[in-house]
């Protein structure tokens, strides 16, 4: 329908690039950001509508319907998802919008003739392929679909140079050729490459890798608007590149390595070898299920830190459950959240607000880490690198220069873990060995029900 | 609007979007991701342009099935967002750790 | 460029004004209320422009008085900026407070 | 000349306005902000270079020259001028800026004629006369040529509630005329409106008007930046009006009233009654200087508090020799800092940073209220409703909601100042009548001396 003048439209779009602004402004305070997240969709809700009233469209049936099931789907794959699986989902979400990039880069050709914006197109067209396999393949680790191992074989460099350089070619071509099949080519060109990417990376990277997708989708959408001369496209665009792309390097550097480190895959390599070297001689205290009751029954103040694993586990509800208990004995007790505990940064916090530990309870390292002098215990629940004292004291260590979690300070550190067997990084954890440390051997959640049910037996 | 305009604009854009998600604490990064994953999904704008004045067969079923998956993105981000920070409300019992928390950052 | 380009380039720069400072402490408010006048001195550029079109005695006047204000406000404004930051190089004896520093905040 | 294509030139002010960006940017680190300011310089001289390149000038003697002149007169202003008087200058500077943008845009009458670029010159005219006198009857105030009263007389709202109608309609008569005839009466009402706004405002104020008038200049020149579509001036224009404006409610916010009430002078009214109501009959302790000595002796933590009174009195020297000497002798000094204190925000820090006290010595509010109650001694020099309880307990107050240092926490309390009367906000400090805290009267400077000479000569 032609009911709007462009002037309006316009408008609209610019009123929706602030609703955006506003959107990702308000997440930084967790009492705003419900209201900032329904302003962004609104902004989303708003652009479209004000340009199907702005413009005589075609297949207004065909583009209704596909709404209509597009918006089924989402909204059952959102609410049915459990929360342990966000991350996979995120990635699932990010990988389509990278694949309507693509489509609609190419589509536009038919009507884009001056080779900067065949070049635009080009760019589009491959990286929403590489954001769409990637995502797909990230979502396939995250899912268990495909092996979180780091997967390389012989030869996957000089394949992977003569993708990019393929790549190139097809550009090229694209730009002085204006010949649709060589965007073809260019896309099936971005899906190969979306998935010897993301294959040679090990699970435990797999977050860093979903944000760099998104700032990719991002950047694919600020060249779709320049494809087609759309301000809100460029600007939504630009803004989650730009903040996909710190945001990116924030979770990087949290773990103490480089983004291109991890997209190349040396990192992996290199600690490979020393995955397997895992336990040592050396006599551990192991402890029962019981003894942990025991402690918390003369603990004041408890500290628990929250790791990997327990998210492997899935016993966020058992660890808020026990937290609350404590509680309401008069026992202080807080979580202490290292920001690349979990899956994906922040991760962490999602699980355990899930489970209803109140938002404040939530204690971040920087404020958690004073705290621990007075602290009678800690239980580091599914965690290692996090707490690892090797990133302060060996400088040969992949984790060197990480910040920890400083549980050595407290008066006793308890672990609940599985194995002696060392974390993501790979590396031998000193503080097993430690006098005031103990271990109680078996999974986390079968643990920590079994401590559980000792406090509440005591009490 | 001419290209120094749109260069203009993608410059000041890439400003505020580092400005805006330095502030954000790591607490509220995975809904931060959400988030702006969902706002990419604004190329359903696109999907529904090229959609719409889509004229060969082909060009309407590659344009319809990029309104189809950027319909999926741009609802699911929101939904999926929205569930996220559902979960971020404090709890009234929030009150004694909050003093708990106050003593820890004094 | 066009009307909406320049609202748009506006509103941008809105936002980028508010975030940039919003994350400068207290302590350099001086400074930076000194740098935000240096920059809007950047008005010489205009009184250069409509300087080098005056054809009149009158608008060539009331130009090169624009030209004259619009330096000392820029110059002046980025000189007494830069004596100002001049003062607030950490001095080597600043260890000690420091240490005393963090401890009051810890 | 006309060596540089319009592209290129362009480019350039987009750099230019990065380049600004980035001082803005640079000044939140006090360790960046120096190359940030000087990036910003080069940004201001390539935007200039890059047009006197990109086009064929006339007049061109002319503007060199008044570009050279206005150079020297800048830079002596700037070198020569005292820390203490930095405050007045920039007002100074900030008041010719609005004069240029006011004059830029009255000469480009002559080249607009559509409705809208009449009204944004309209717009420049009257906000850049305004920030003109405005700004030079600041400058006044502060240099002590006009009084820090605040002047009002009868009718003054009756006259500038004509003066905003005169202005709507010489606008209005601009925009369908297109004649400079009105521009002009624009301006002359400007500049009447630019006094008549700043003289009712009472000293202490006025730090508060400067960051008001800096981000009306930003706004003048960016609306001279829509006249000219020049993207530069848009840009710095509207960066400098909204972090303007910004500072202008925090500055307003950490002293408890708000931008409107000050503008309009509402607060003053209210102030004057109780004003000369200071001193009461109650008895208060004195104290000489030499005792301050001796306290001083025993102290292990001391906080300096400065305030206005410190500035007034010139004695930053003498504190910041103090606070050495103390050091040197193992005392732990450090400076609590209101954001308030001084002449305007962060004043305070300008001004002991010229003495020589490290930046890492300024300690602000937040950080040093928590270390009162570990303090032996607080010197209160030249400061007072920045420590005034009154702000926490009685509502009815006019500071009632300021934070304030709680300098009661400590040990023992020494005020430095010349009488008892009171500070700007024109009320009692009933912390004068605590048992714990003493006065010394007399000058700042003064006393410090004194102080700082018994302590020499202990040592
Ligand atoms: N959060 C992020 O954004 C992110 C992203 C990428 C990488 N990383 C990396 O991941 C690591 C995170 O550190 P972290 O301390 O949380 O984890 P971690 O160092 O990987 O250790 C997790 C521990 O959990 C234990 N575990 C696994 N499943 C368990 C179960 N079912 N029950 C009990 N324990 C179980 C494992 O020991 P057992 O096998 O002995 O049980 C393992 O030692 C860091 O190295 C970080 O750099 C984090
Ligand atoms: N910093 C800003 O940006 C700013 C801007 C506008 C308003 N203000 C307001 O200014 C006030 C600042 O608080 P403040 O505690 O710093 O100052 P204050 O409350 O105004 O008190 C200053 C004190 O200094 C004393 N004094 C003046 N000259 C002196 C001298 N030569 N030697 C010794 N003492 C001298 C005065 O007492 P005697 O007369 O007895 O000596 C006066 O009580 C606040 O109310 C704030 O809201 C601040």
């Amino acid at each position: 329908m032609k009911i709007l003048p462009a002037e309006v439209v316009t408008v609209c779009y610019i009123i929706a690039a602030v609703l955006f602004i506003l959107a990702l402004k308000g997440l930084s305070n967790p009492r705003s950001a419900r209201r900032a997240n329904l302003l962004g969709a609104a902004g989303a809700a708003l652009a479209v509508i004000a340009f199907g009233l702005g413009t005589e469209l075609r297949n207004i049936g065909w583009i209704l319907g596909a709404i209509a099931v597009g918006s089924v789907i989402a909204v059952i794959a959102a609410r049915r998802v459990q929360m342990t699986q966000m991350p996979q989902l995120v990635a699932a979400f990010n990988g389509v919008g990278g694949g309507a990039a693509a489509l609609v880069a190419l589509v536009e050709i038919a009507h884009s003739d001056s080779p900067w914006t065949l070049g635009v197109v080009a760019f589009t067209v491959l990286i929403g392929g590489v954001s769409l396999t990637g995502s797909f393949v990230t979502f396939g680790k995250l899912q268990g679909i495909v092996t979180t191992r780091a997967v390389t074989f012989p030869g996957l460099r000089v394949l992977m140079v003569l993708l990019v350089i393929a790549a190139l070619a097809a550009g090229a071509a694209l730009v002085v050729t204006a010949d649709v099949l060589w965007a073809y080519l260019l896309l099936a060109v971005g899906l190969v490459l979306g998935v010897l990417l993301v294959l040679p990376i090990g699970g435990a990277d797999v977050p860093i890798v979903i944000s760099l997708l998104n700032a990719f989708t991002g950047l694919a959408v600020a060249a779709s608007g320049l494809v087609l001369s759309n301000v809100l496209l460029l600007i939504a665009g630009t803004l989650v590149g730009a903040s996909g792309t710190i945001l990116t390097m924030a979770m990087a550097k949290a773990m103490g390595r480089t983004v291109a480190g991890i997209v190349f895959g040396a990192f992996r390599a290199h600690v490979a070898g020393t995955t397997s070297s895992a336990g040592s001689d050396r006599p551990v205290r192991t402890m029962e299920a019981d003894d942990v009751a025991i402690l918390l029954d003369y603990a004041q103040r408890v500290v628990i830190v929250p790791g990997y694993g327990l998210a492997v586990a899935g016993a966020h509800h058992a660890a808020a459950e026990l937290a609350e208990i404590l509680r309401d004995q008069g026992v202080d007790v807080v979580f202490g959240i290292h920001p690349v505990a979990g899956r994906m940064p922040g991760h962490m916090n999602v699980l355990l607000a899930e489970a209803n530990v109140p938002y404040d309870a939530l204690v971040e390292m920087d404020e958690v880490n004073p705290r621990f002098k007075t602290t009678d215990l800690v239980l580091v629940v599914g965690a290692n690198d996090v707490v690892n004292p090797a990133a302060k004291t060996s400088p040969g260590s992949p984790i060197y220069g990480m910040p920890i979690l400083a549980v050595a300070d407290a008066q006793q550190v308890v672990f609940l873990k599985r194995s002696l067997n060392p974390g993501f990084a790979g590396i031998e954890n000193e503080l097993f060995y430690d006098p005031k440390v103990s271990i109680v051997l078996g999974d986390a959640k079968h643990t920590l029900t079994k401590v559980l049910s000792s406090v509440k037996s005591t009490a | 609007m001419d290209g120094f305009a749109l260069i203009t604009i993608t410059i000041l854009a890439v400003f505020l979007g580092f400005e805006v998600v330095s502030k954000v604490s790591s607490t509220l990064h995975t809904p931060l991701m959400s988030e702006a994953n969902a706002i990419h999904g604004i190329i359903l704008l696109g999907a529904v342009m090229v959609a719409g004045q889509a004229e060969d067969p082909l060009a309407l079923a590659l344009s319809i099935l990029a309104v189809l998956l950027a319909t999926i993105n741009v609802v699911g981000g929101f939904v999926v967002t929205d569930r996220m920070l559902l979960m971020f409300r404090s709890k009234p019992r929030a009150t004694a750790s909050a003093k708990a928390k106050t003593e820890a950052g004094a």
